[in-house]
Parts: C-alpha cells; sequence; structure tokens
C-alpha cells in the first residue's frame, strides 16, 4: 500500500524526514525505545509515592511534597483521591505506555526486519503513524492529571459502575486507550505482515529466531485480543458521555440518591470484555521478554537452544490458550461450577507451555560455556524471577485456593515478579545487549554490573513480602496499605521495608541512566560489526551508526537455523545465518 | 533496497503485502464487532426488559416498531449496490478502462452519502419522538453499533474519495498498484457492507 | 492421612474459622509444595549448572547440550500433579460452596446491602422473615437500605451498620448486594470472599467454626474510601446473637 | 491477484456480480417479509441469521473474491473465527453460570 523509495536514496534528509517523522523502522524504534523509557520511569516515579503513603501513611512527602497542589497532595500529604490516581496510572502507563511499547514497537521494530533480513517494515508509513499515535495517547493520558479532580482513579481495570461515576479523568483514560489501542493494532498488522511477507530468500519459519517469532505470536495476540476492549472502552465512553448505561443496572442508588439513569445494563460485561483483552495483553508482556532472553541465552551459552521446536511449538499453543483463560480473574464474581471448571482446566492447560519454554531456557544452560556478560546477567536473573512469578499464579489459577488470595497484595507480588524483576530485567537485558548494534558503542561494564545486583536485590526486596502480606489477607489498593486491619497487625510493618527497597531500586537506576548517555556518545568503540560473535542476521546487517541508510548492502540469503553456535568440526565457534 | 512484494505477490504466499494487510486488518475488524456482538447477545439475554418481550403483563414494543424497516432495507439495498459498484470499478481497471472506473468509484461515493443521509434521517427522527440512547438498552446499543458502523462508512469515504481524487494520479505511475490499491479499498468496503448486512437483522428485526 | 503436608500454619494465613478453611489450607499447602519443589529443583539445578559451566571452567561449549528425559518427566509430574489439585480439590471444594446450600430452614440467613462505604446488615429478626425493601425509600440517615415500613415482616428486622454477628457451628447464609459500585465482601479467616455485583443478589454461605471478632474487608476498589470500608463479624453462641439481636432492637436500632 | 485475471475472465466475474447483486437484492427482501410474520422468537432468528449468513457468504466470496484466495487469507480467517467463536459461547455460557438473581425488577 505504501510505496517508500525516499529512504534509500543516498541523500541527507532534512532534520525532521529523519528523526521526527521518519519511516524507518530503526529510527522509528529509536523512538519508541526513548519514548517508553520516559514513561516507564515515571511510571516508576508515580509508584515510588504511593510507596512513601504505604509505608509511612500520612506522613508529608520529603523533598517533593510542596511541588502537589492542594487537590493532591496539601501540605504534602496524599490525599486517597490521589493515591487512586497514582495507583491506576502506574498501572496503565507501565502495561501500556511503558512495557509493550519497549517491547513491541521498539525492540520488536528495530530487531525484527532486520533478523529476518527485510529493508524496512512491510509499511514504512503506518510504522510512523503507530509511533505518533502512541504518542498521542501518552500525551492524553499524562494531560489527564490536569482535568479537574485529576486522572483517572478506578484502577487500571477501570470497573463500572465505579469507572462510569467516576470524574472527567476516566473519559480522558479511554480517549488515550483508543489511542493506545489503534496504534497496537496498527503495529499488529505491520509486524504480521513483515514477518509472512518479507523473509529473506531462506529464511523459513523454523530458521525464525526466537525473538522473532516471539514478536510474531505477540502481534496476533494484539490483533485479535484488542478490538474487544476498544468495544468496551466505546461502550463506556457513551455510558459516561451520553448517559446509556451499558454497565449500568437498574436500581443504582449512589450516596443515597438514585441514579437517573435507563438501567438494564450489567458490570459484568465490561470485566469480560476488558480480561478478554487484559489476559492476552499480559502475554505481550511476557512473551517478548522471553525472546529477548533466549536471544541472549544463545548468545552466551555459545551453543543452540536447547528443543528450538518444542518451544516455538510451546509457544504458538500458549498465544492460542491465551484467549480462553480470562475470566479466572473473576472467579470471585459469583461464578458457578460448570465455567469455573472450564476456565480453571485451561488455566492450569496454559501453565504447561510456560513451564515447557522455561525448562528449555534452563536446560540450554547445560554443557554450555557461559560467559557472563552484563546482559547475560539480567537474562540469568529472569528465568528465577519468571519462575516466582509464574508458579505464584498457580493458587490463582484453582477457584478456592483464589478465594483468599484474590485482590490481596499476593497478586501484586505474583505479577510483579512476572513484570518487573521478570520482563524489565530482560528489557534491560535487550538494552545492553543490543546496545552495540544500535549506537556502535558498548555500554559500561562496570556500571551495568552495579546496576545489575542493585536491581536484582531490591526488586526482590520489595516483593517478596508482598506474598506474606497477601496471605495474611491484607488487600490490595489500600490507601494506607491496610494498617487499620487487625488481621493485617503482623505483616504491615513489612511495607517500610519494601518502600525502602524501592527507593532504593530508584537509586540503584542511576547507573543505568547515567551509563545509557553517556555510552551514546563516550562509549566504548565495537571493534568489530559483530561484538558479541552472534550468528543471528541483525548482526551481518550493514553496521549502524549512521541510520536511514537502508538495513543490506546486498540481500542476504539463509542457510542455516538460527543458533548455530559450536558446530562440531568448525572452526569458528558460531556460524552466522547468512554464511555459505 | 525497495520493499519487496508491493505490486507482484510473494511467490511463496502467493499474496501482496497490501493484501494480507488489510485481512489482518479486517480480522481485527470482525474481532472489534464481535465484541460488539457478544456485549449486545449477553446484554440483551439478561436484560430485565427488552423490546418485543412481554414482562409481568406488559408488552414492550418491538424492535421494529422503534425502528424504522424501510429505511434500514432502503439502506441495505444502497450499500449491497455500492458494493457492487467498488467491485465494478476494480473490473473496469483490471481492464484498462480508467473513465469507466471513475465512474463507477463516483457513484460508490455517492451512495455512500446517500446511505449516510438515511441514516441521519433515521436518527433525527429518532430524536424527535424523543429517543436518546440513554433511554433503554436498546436503544442505546442501537446507536452505538449503527454509529460505529457509520465511522466506518465515513472512514470508506475518506479512503475512496482519496483515491479517486489526488491518489488516481498513481495510475499515470503504477497501474498495477493502483489497481491494488482499489482492490484492497474494495476490501475493507465489501466488509463494511456484511457488517452492515448483519446489523440490520439483528436490531431492527429481532 | 497426608496431615504433614499441611504447611498452612506456617504460611501465615489467619487462623481458619469455617468449616471449609481446613480444605482451602490444605489445598493451599499443596499447590505450595508443588510450587516449592519445582523452585527448589530448578535452583539447585541452575546454581550447580553457572558454577560448572562458566566459561573459566568449561571454553567448549556442547553443540548436544542437555541429553535425556529429565524435562519431559518434569512436565509429566507436573500435569499430573495438577490434574490432581484440579479432580481432587479444586472441583469438590467449589462445587460444595457454589451448589450444596443448607437448607433455608437450618440455617442462619442475614441480608448485606454494600454501599460506598459501609457494610448494611439486615438481620430478619425472630419471624425469620426480611421485610421488603425499595429503593425510593432509601435515606442516608434513617433507613439506609430502604426497608419497606408497611411490610408486617420486617416489624422486628434489624438493620446495624457493619456489624455482623454470626452463630458457631451453624451453616449461613448471606444474600449479598450492592447499593452502587462493586465491593467484595472478604472475610479472612473465614476464606470467604465474594463481589457485590450491582444488579445481583449473590447466595454465600459458609459455617463459621471459630469465635470471636474478625474483620471484613472490601477487597474491591470501591472509591476514596475503600481502605476503610471495615466491618466487624462477631462469631458467638446463637443464644447470645438472638439476645444481641433483641437488646438492638430494644435500643432503638431497629428502622 | 491482480494479474492472474485476463481481461475476458474478468467480463466473466462482471456478469457473476451481477447474479449476486440480484441474489442479494431478493434475500434483503426475504428477510424483510419474514420480518412482518411476526414469527416468534426463535425461528425468527433463526431465519434472519441463516440469510444473513448466507448474504454474507455471498458478498465474502465473491465480492471480495474469497473463492479463490490464497491459504494464508483462510488461517488468518479461520483464527479469528475460533475465538470469536470462543468468545460468543463463553459469554452466553458465563451468563447462564452466574450466581445471583435481579435485585431490581421494574
Ligand atoms: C506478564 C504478566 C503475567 C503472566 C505471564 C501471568 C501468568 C499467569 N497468571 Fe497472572 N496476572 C497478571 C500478569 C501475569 N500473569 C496480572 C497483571 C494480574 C492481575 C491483574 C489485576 O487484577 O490487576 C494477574 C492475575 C492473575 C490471576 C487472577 C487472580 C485474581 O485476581 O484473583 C490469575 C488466576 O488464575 C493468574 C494466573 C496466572 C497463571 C496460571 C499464569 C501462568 O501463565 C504462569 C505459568 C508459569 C509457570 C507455571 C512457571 C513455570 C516455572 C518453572 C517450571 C520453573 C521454576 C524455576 C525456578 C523458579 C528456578 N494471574
Ligand atoms: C508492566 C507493568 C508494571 C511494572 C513494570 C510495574 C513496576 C513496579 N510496580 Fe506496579 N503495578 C502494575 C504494573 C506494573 N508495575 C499494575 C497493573 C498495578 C495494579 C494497578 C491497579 O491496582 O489498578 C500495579 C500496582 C502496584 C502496586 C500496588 C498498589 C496498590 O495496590 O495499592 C505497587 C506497590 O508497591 C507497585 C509497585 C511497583 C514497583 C516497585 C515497580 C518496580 O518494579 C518498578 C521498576 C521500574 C524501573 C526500575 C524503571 C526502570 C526505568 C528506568 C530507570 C528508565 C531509564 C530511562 C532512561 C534511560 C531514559 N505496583
Ligand atoms: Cu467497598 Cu472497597
Ligand atoms: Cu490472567
Amino acid at each position: 500500500m505504501t510505496n517508500t523509495t525516499e529512504h534509500d536514496h543516498h541523500h541527507e534528509l532534512s532534520f525532521i524526514r529523519k528523526w521526527i517523522f521518519s519511516t524507518d523502522h530503526k529510527v522509528i524504534g529509536i523512538q519508541y525505545g526513548l519514548t517508553a523509557l520516559f514513561f516507564l520511569l515515571f511510571g516508576f516515579c508515580l509508584m515510588l509515592l504511593m510507596r512513601w503513603q504505604l509505608a509511612y501513611p500520612g506522613d508529608p512527602v520529603p523533598i517533593i511534597g510542596w511541588l502537589f497542589s492542594d487537590e493532591t497532595m496539601p501540605g504534602g500529604v496524599m490525599l486517597p483521591e490521589f493515591y487512586n490516581q497514582l495507583g491506576a496510572m502506574h498501572g496503565t502507563i507501565m502495561v501500556f505506555l511503558g512495557v509493550v511499547p519497549l517491547a513491541v514497537g521498539a525492540f520488536g521494530n528495530y530487531i525484527v526486519p532486520l533478523q529476518i533480513g527485510a529493508p524496512d517494515m512491510a509499511f514504512p508509513k503506518l510504522n510512523m503513524a503507530s509511533y505518533w499515535v502512541y504518542f498521542i495517547g501518552g500525551v492524553v493520558m499524562l494531560s489527564s492529571f490536569l482535568v479537574p479532580a485529576g486522572a483517572a482513579k478506578a484502577g487500571w481495570t477501570s470497573y463500572p459502575p465505579l469507572a462510569d461515576i467516576e470524574t472527567m479523568g476516566q473519559t480522558m483514560w479511554l480517549i488515550g486507550m483508543f489511542f493506545l489501542i489503534t496504534s497496537s493494532l496498527l503495529g499488529a498488522v505491520n509486524f504480521l505482515t513483515t514477518i509472512i511477507q518479507l523473509r529473506t530468500e531462506g529464511m523459513t519459519y523454523m530458521r525464525m529466531p526466537f525473538f522473532t517469532w516471539v514478536q510474531f505470536v505477540t502481534a496476533f495476540l494484539l490483533l485479535l485480543a484488542f478490538p474487544p476492549l476498544e468495544a468496551a472502552a466505546v461502550l463506556q465512553l457513551a455510558d459516561r458521555l451520553i448517559d446509556t448505561s451499558f454497565f449500568l443496572p437498574s436500581g443504582l442508588v449512589v450516596s443515597g440518591e438514585i441514579l437517573e439513569v435507563s438501567g438494564g445494563g450489567s458490570p459484568l460485561l465490561w470485566q469480560h470484555l476488558f480480561w478478554f483483552l487484559a489476559h492476552p495483553e499480559v502475554y505481550v508482556l511476557i512473551l517478548p521478554a522471553m525472546g529477548i532472553v533466549c536471544e541472549i541465552i544463545a548468545n552466551n551459552t555459545r551453543k543452540p537452544l536447547w528443543g528450538y521446536k518444542l518451544m516455538v511449538q510451546s509457544l504458538v499453543f500458549l498465544g492460542v490458550m491465551s484467549f480462553v483463560v480470562w475470566a479466572h480473574h473473576m472467579f470471585i464474581t459469583g461464578m458457578g461450577t460448570g465455567l469455573s471448571t472450564f476456565f480453571q482446566i485451561t488455566t492450569m492447560i496454559i501453565s504447561v507451555p510456560s513451564v515447557v519454554i522455561l525448562s528449555g531456557m534452563f536446560l540450554s544452560l547445560w554443557g554450555a560455556s557461559i560467559r557472563f556478560t552484563t546482559p547475560m546477567l539480567f537474562a540469568l536473573a529472569f528465568l528465577p524471577m519468571f519462575g516466582i512469578g509464574g508458579l505464584t499464579g498457580l493458587p490463582l489459577g484453582l477457584a478456592p485456593t483464589d478465594i483468599p488470595l484474590h485482590d490481596t497484595m499476593y497478586i501484586i507480588g505474583h505479577f510483579h515478579y512476572i513484570v518487573a524483576p521478570g520482563t524489565i530485567m530482560a528489557l534491560m537485558a535487550g538494552i545492553y545487549y543490543w546496545f552495540p548494534k544500535v549506537t556502535g558503542r558498548y555500554m559500561n561494564d562496570i556500571l551495568g554490573k552495579i546496576h545489575f545486583w542493585g536491581t536484582l536485590i531490591f526488586m526482590n526486596g520489595i516483593f517478596m513480602p508482598m506474598f506474606i502480606q497477601g496471605l495474611a489477607g491484607v488487600s490490595r489498593r489500600l490507601y494506607d496499605g491496610g494498617q487499620t486491619y487487625e488481621f493485617a497487625s503482623e505483616v504491615i510493618k513489612y511495607n517500610e521495608f519494601m518502600s525502602q527497597s524501592a527507593f532504593l531500586l530508584a537509586i540503584f537506576q542511576l547507573p543505568f541512566i547515567v551509563n545509557f548517555f553517556w555510552s551514546i556518545w563516550k562509549g566504548k568503540k565495537v571493534d568489530d560489526d559483530n561484538p558479541w560473535k552472534a550468528t543471528t542476521l541483525e548482526w551481518s546487517a550493514t553496521p549502524t551508526p549512521p541510520l536511514a541508510h537502508g538495513n543490506f548492502e546486498t540481500t542476504p540469503v539463509v542457510y542455516r537455523g538460527p543458533y548455530e553456535y559450536s558446530v562440531p568440526g568448525e572452526e569458528s565457534d558460531y556460524l552466522p545465518q547468512n554464511q555459505p | 533496497m525497495e520493499i519487496p512484494y508491493t505490486v507482484h505477490p510473494r511467490p511463496d504466499t502467493g499474496v501482496t503485502n497490501a493484501k494480507v494487510g488489510i485481512w489482518l486488518f479486517l480480522a481485527s475488524e470482525i474481532m472489534l464487532f464481535g465484541g460488539l456482538f457478544s456485549a449486545y447477545i449477553f446484554l440483551r439475554m439478561g436484560a430485565p426488559e427488552w423490546p418485543g418481550t412481554t414482562m409481568s403483563g406488559h408488552y414492550y414494543a418491538s424492535a421494529s416498531d422503534i425502528l424504522s424497516v424501510p429505511l434500514a432495507a432502503l439502506n441495505t439495498v444502497i450499500l449491497i449496490a455500492s458494493s457492487v459498484t467498488i467491485v465494478l470499478a476494480w473490473a473496469s481497471l483490471m481492464t484498462n478502462n480508467f473513465s469507466k472506473y471513475r465512474i463507477y468509484m463516483g457513484l460508490t461515493i455517492l451512495m455512500s452519502f446517500g446511505f449516510l443521509i438515511v441514516k441521519s434521517i433515521e436518527y433525527s427522527t429518532k430524536f424527535e419522538h424523543g429517543l436518546f440512547p440513554s433511554e433503554s438498552t436498546f436503544l442505546a446499543i442501537y446507536f452505538v453499533m449503527t454509529g460505529l458502523h457509520a465511522i466506518h462508512v465515513i472512514g470508506g469515504i475518506v479512503v475512496n474519495a482519496y483515491l479517486l481524487g489526488p491518489g488516481a494520479k498513481m495510475w499515470k505511475t503504477n497501474p498495477t498498484q493502483y489497481t491494488n490499491r482499489i482492490e484492497v479499498a474494495g476490501l475493507y468496503w465489501h466488509f463494511v457492507d456484511i457488517v452492515w448486512i448483519f446489523l440490520f437483522p439483528t436490531i431492527y428485526l429481532i | 492421612m497426608f496431615e504433614f503436608l499441611d504447611i498452612s500454619e506456617y504460611m501465615g494465613m489467619p487462623a481458619a474459622g469455617s468449616a471449609h478453611a481446613p480444605m482451602v489450607d490444605y489445598m493451599m499447602a499443596l499447590v505450595h509444595w508443588l510450587m516449592f519443589i519445582l523452585l527448589l529443583g530448578w535452583g539447585v539445578y541452575f546454581i550447580y549448572v553457572l558454577f560448572r559451566f562458566r566459561a573459566g571452567k568449561n571454553p567448549k561449549a556442547s553443540y548436544e547440550g542437555a541429553v535425556g528425559k529429565y524435562s519431559k518427566v518434569q512436565e509429566a509430574v507436573v500435569i499430573l500433579a495438577e490434574s490432581a489439585l484440579l479432580v481432587g480439590f479444586a472441583f469438590p471444594v467449589w462445587g460444595q460452596l457454589k451448589n450444596d446450600f443448607p437448607a433455608e430452614n437450618t440455617a442462619f440467613e442475614v441480608h448485606i446491602i454494600a454501599e460506598q462505604f459501609q457494610w448494611n446488615i439486615h438481620y430478619p429478626g425472630e419471624d425469620g422473615k426480611f421485610g421488603s425493601r425499595d429503593i425510593h425509600l432509601i435515606d442516608l440517615a434513617t433507613n439506609p437500605i430502604g426497608l419497606d415500613e408497611s411490610d408486617p415482616a420486617g416489624d422486628d428486622d434489624l438493620v446495624m451498620v457493619n456489624e455482623l454477628h454470626l452463630p458457631v457451628d451453624r451453616d449461613v447464609i448471606i444474600q449479598l448486594s450492592t447499593k452502587d459500585v462493586i465491593h467484595s465482601f472478604g472475610v479472612p479467616e473465614f476464606r470467604v470472599k465474594q463481589d457485590a455485583i450491582p444488579g445481583l443478589v449473590i447466595p454465600i454461605w459458609f459455617t463459621p467454626t471459630l469465635e470471636g471478632e474478625f474483620e471484613i474487608a472490601c477487597a474491591q476498589l470501591c472509591g476514596l474510601a475503600h481502605y476503610r470500608m471495615r466491618g466487624y463479624v462477631t462469631v458467638e453462641e446463637q443464644g447470645v446473637v438472638d439476645s444481641w439481636i433483641r437488646q438492638m432492637i430494644e435500643e432503638g436500632a431497629a428502622f | 491477484m491482480s494479474e492472474a485475471h485476463s481481461a475476458e475472465e474478468v467480463q466473466k466475474h462482471v456478469r457473476m456480480y451481477m447474479y449476486i447483486f440480484g441474489t442479494l437484492l431478493v434475500m434483503t427482501a426475504v428477510t424483510v417479509a419474514v420480518s412482518y410474520l411476526n414469527l416468534s422468537i426463535v425461528p425468527a432468528l433463526v431465519v434472519a441469521l441463516v440469510v444473513a449468513t448466507f448474504k454474507g457468504t455471498l458478498v465474502a466470496r465473491y465480492f471480495m473474491h474469497l473463492s479463490g484466495e490464497k491459504p494464508i487469507i483462510f488461517q488468518f480467517l479461520i483464527l479469528t473465527a475460533v475465538f470469536l467463536v470462543f468468545m460468543f459461547i463463553l459469554f452466553i455460557w458465563a451468563l447462564s453460570d452466574q450466581r445471583g438473581v435481579a435485585s431490581y425488577v421494574s
């Protein structure tokens, strides 16, 4: 549909065409990456405010507390309204504006066309549009803090009727979501078309690097799971703006006043539509991370990925199954025996491919020659961290044990182990790993290792106690962390420890931020286009910088599978895919 | 390097990039309207009252009494006809008959406007009778689903108008790609037609 | 038979206060055993491998890598264990909680009507009949649940805010509903949690077995004061409950 | 598929399009006519859905050229259809397996 010849003419494009409205997948990948890192940091800061409040409820926030308005933190003391805004926006920003754009928009965009030997994405202009629509979505979400009564405060799940009767921030949230959904849909179409159509000669499906496979499945999840949420968002927007009652039953009485609506709707409809997206969405958060980890493991163990074929099959199976487990988030809504049986079975089934994939990664280490580079450290840490997060999903997936755990800190612990020490660490690994590809320079190793150990230790310091609190029954989304509850009295003391871990975690991000920017200009130059001695195609592509001059000098031809390391009888311990 | 398979199909899949892209997009659209249709079923099955049912002795006027079936039927005919003209437009390009193409494409756009005009007449008569989306879940779903469909119609008009107007330059430089674009636009337009084919009976008739 | 597997008391869960709680706890213990064994197995393997196959010690990697059926065995174990948990525990316990309701005439029944941000508890009084309600009669100060005074069944009804008194060792049925948004009725000691869904009256049942005072925690985000939407359950002898209800009515707490 | 068609083939197609057009108009008339019979809900539903599916299939098969389309397109559509069917079935199931009774009947 799009015909871009401009970008490979070897004349300089104007600054705007080259860096702002670029159609080159590498530039767009970088744009996505920087924007998403900004949002990640922003979401992190929101969370730091929350952690202060949880540890020291009612104490004024030090240093920056006075910066906030009286509607949010009078005298520096946080109001419950603001806590709820922070919670909802932390979740939304981390998921939709931070991790997914970084994992898919940035890494996917930059790496996938290179890994399959394509000159660019299939639809470069569409790619540019995806980024800018995402950007607008982000601006809308951010500006929602400025509207009267602040941002959305009904949780990232936005359950009506609460979300229906909330203030204007919720409308902004819905509009922001429209943009983000649109962006993801356009992106997904683009990724799928690219992977299906633009694989170079010899790049069969079973020779695709695992990272590309993962992006392929992820794109399908985005493509087919997001639209129902879009539909739900249309309905909620209608409820809020034109007074329909899709999610409002008859006879509601809010603050003693009968709600003047026609009624006849169902709050559970929203939950079904929301989780129909949101469960596949959590796999969107984890699969790219797995892909990155697999690339790095294969490269740093100097041996093929164990059971590549089995892992690809599990991946596809996981993708398909992820569409039929959503109601395990709704066991407590009054689900009967039939449906709960179905969803418990599917939830248990879906844990099996995860076990297979993780086992594959673990077994890849056997017989390896492990180089403990910084990206490898992050990738290795991913394994047990995802293991803990995934395993704690099991008691949640069984309805009776979900009763005491539902909506407690145990849930928060469960998924943060997956998304924070799991996905975030994997994304960090990816940054350290592909940094030389993007900039032609290494990131500093010592700073990298400081960053690694600090992150690993303090992530666990934040999230491990959550399981203890959750088992004791402490609810989530509590403005004061649950300190008034008698049954929480034993475990509430951990809040302080957890928050201090969070602040230390923040401090240990400083070496990373310094390292990141310093290395762009001052990092050690790579002496070789293939600094990690890797086999996949992106390392055979035209070296960058300079950017935006096409991907390959000549179209590469692929002769073998993605991870031919330490092949017996070969002199070099790696055989690039395009080496005849 | 240019992006391959923009004009000629990739040998092993047998399709062009644009073809893959549009069908994927339509797949997501299927899920969008699928989500709305399942919402419709969910609401209707759980609703205490619905047009055409009798509840505690009270009979609620049926959908076809509230909504205008003749207008909707007229719109169905218009959309089907526009589906025919757009495919004829493509066929004209295939036979290298650009002037005939222009007529068919123009007709398609005209009929799309016709559809919207009929739709707005329908809406405004509803409003005049005080039938707003906030009146009942049935009216709400009627307005939202047909409204979203109408937005898709508008989107189609924008695309088709672009292709007929400024986009037609490409016919001179790259006729194959231009024909492909018309085919892709046509696929989208047929999809909009199919959605209406399902909306019409579900909302107006039963 | 396998009591020694029950590590739930070390897991920091509150004392089990209802008849089905030990079942839930036992199941919880079993799942955590499964998790623990997997974690331990892989953890030990992981640390061993990191030492044994570091580049310094093992400069040449093996192309073949791991051989043997270990991972297949492990997957089979996971599948078997999960099936056993489903069939042996999850389905029966859930079925019991959802389907095997006690007979109405033997059970102690109350209605709970949640609202932002309190639990309104409606006791039927001596006649065992609940007076009818009408949302048009709701008045936050005097009649929070809209009890209809013209209905004789409601004459001896008691409506309390945040005070739930339940008899020990007797089946309890709660009809749970909400006036405004979604709340969630959770009592950690009972291993009971149920969302109150607007538009629905959802029945739940359980049998308190532990006397004492516990807390009702709202588990679903319901607005600003979600964090302090707390109620109290007092579990005591049936006679004490009855006389407490009588006393409350005499004190004029009834509407 | 653009170059797969010769001019005569396209001519043949055009004739086919007109037949399909006619059939679609007739089917539309049938749907409307049936609705005036005031059937009860189940038969009305069946007739309406059968006719709509038939019409939709005609449009997809002939206007969208699905009949001669490549396997990859069908693979997309089958995948989508599977998820769609799951969504419908599970939503209906969810409704029937929900505990609780309506609290308010007007
Ligand atoms: C990326 C994110 C992600 C991932 C991958 C998962 C994966 C899983 N999740 Fe999770 N989940 C969330 C994110 C995620 N979840 C979020 C965000 C929520 C809360 C949403 C909200 O309410 O706000 C949630 C909530 C949630 C619930 C709802 C709880 C409730 O609200 O009551 C349930 C219930 O079934 C559940 C189950 C599972 C299961 C069974 C898996 C399985 O897929 C896990 C399978 C993995 C394994 C089984 C691990 C295997 C490991 C080994 C075999 C080796 C171990 C080795 C070592 C440790 C060394 N999750
Ligand atoms: C992808 C999703 C994701 C991620 C990564 C995180 C990361 C973190 N989250 Fe979050 N969280 C959610 C998703 C996520 N969260 C969701 C969905 C909820 C539920 C919301 C709701 O209830 O509705 C939630 C809720 C939630 C709560 C519970 C609030 C409550 O219930 O009251 C808490 C409490 O501690 C918390 C803490 C944290 C912490 C400490 C991190 C840390 O791990 C953060 C780590 C982040 C970093 C380390 C940032 C690194 C980035 C940089 C340093 C940028 C560098 C920049 C450049 C180089 C330019 N989160
Ligand atoms: Cu009520 Cu939370
Ligand atoms: Cu889930």
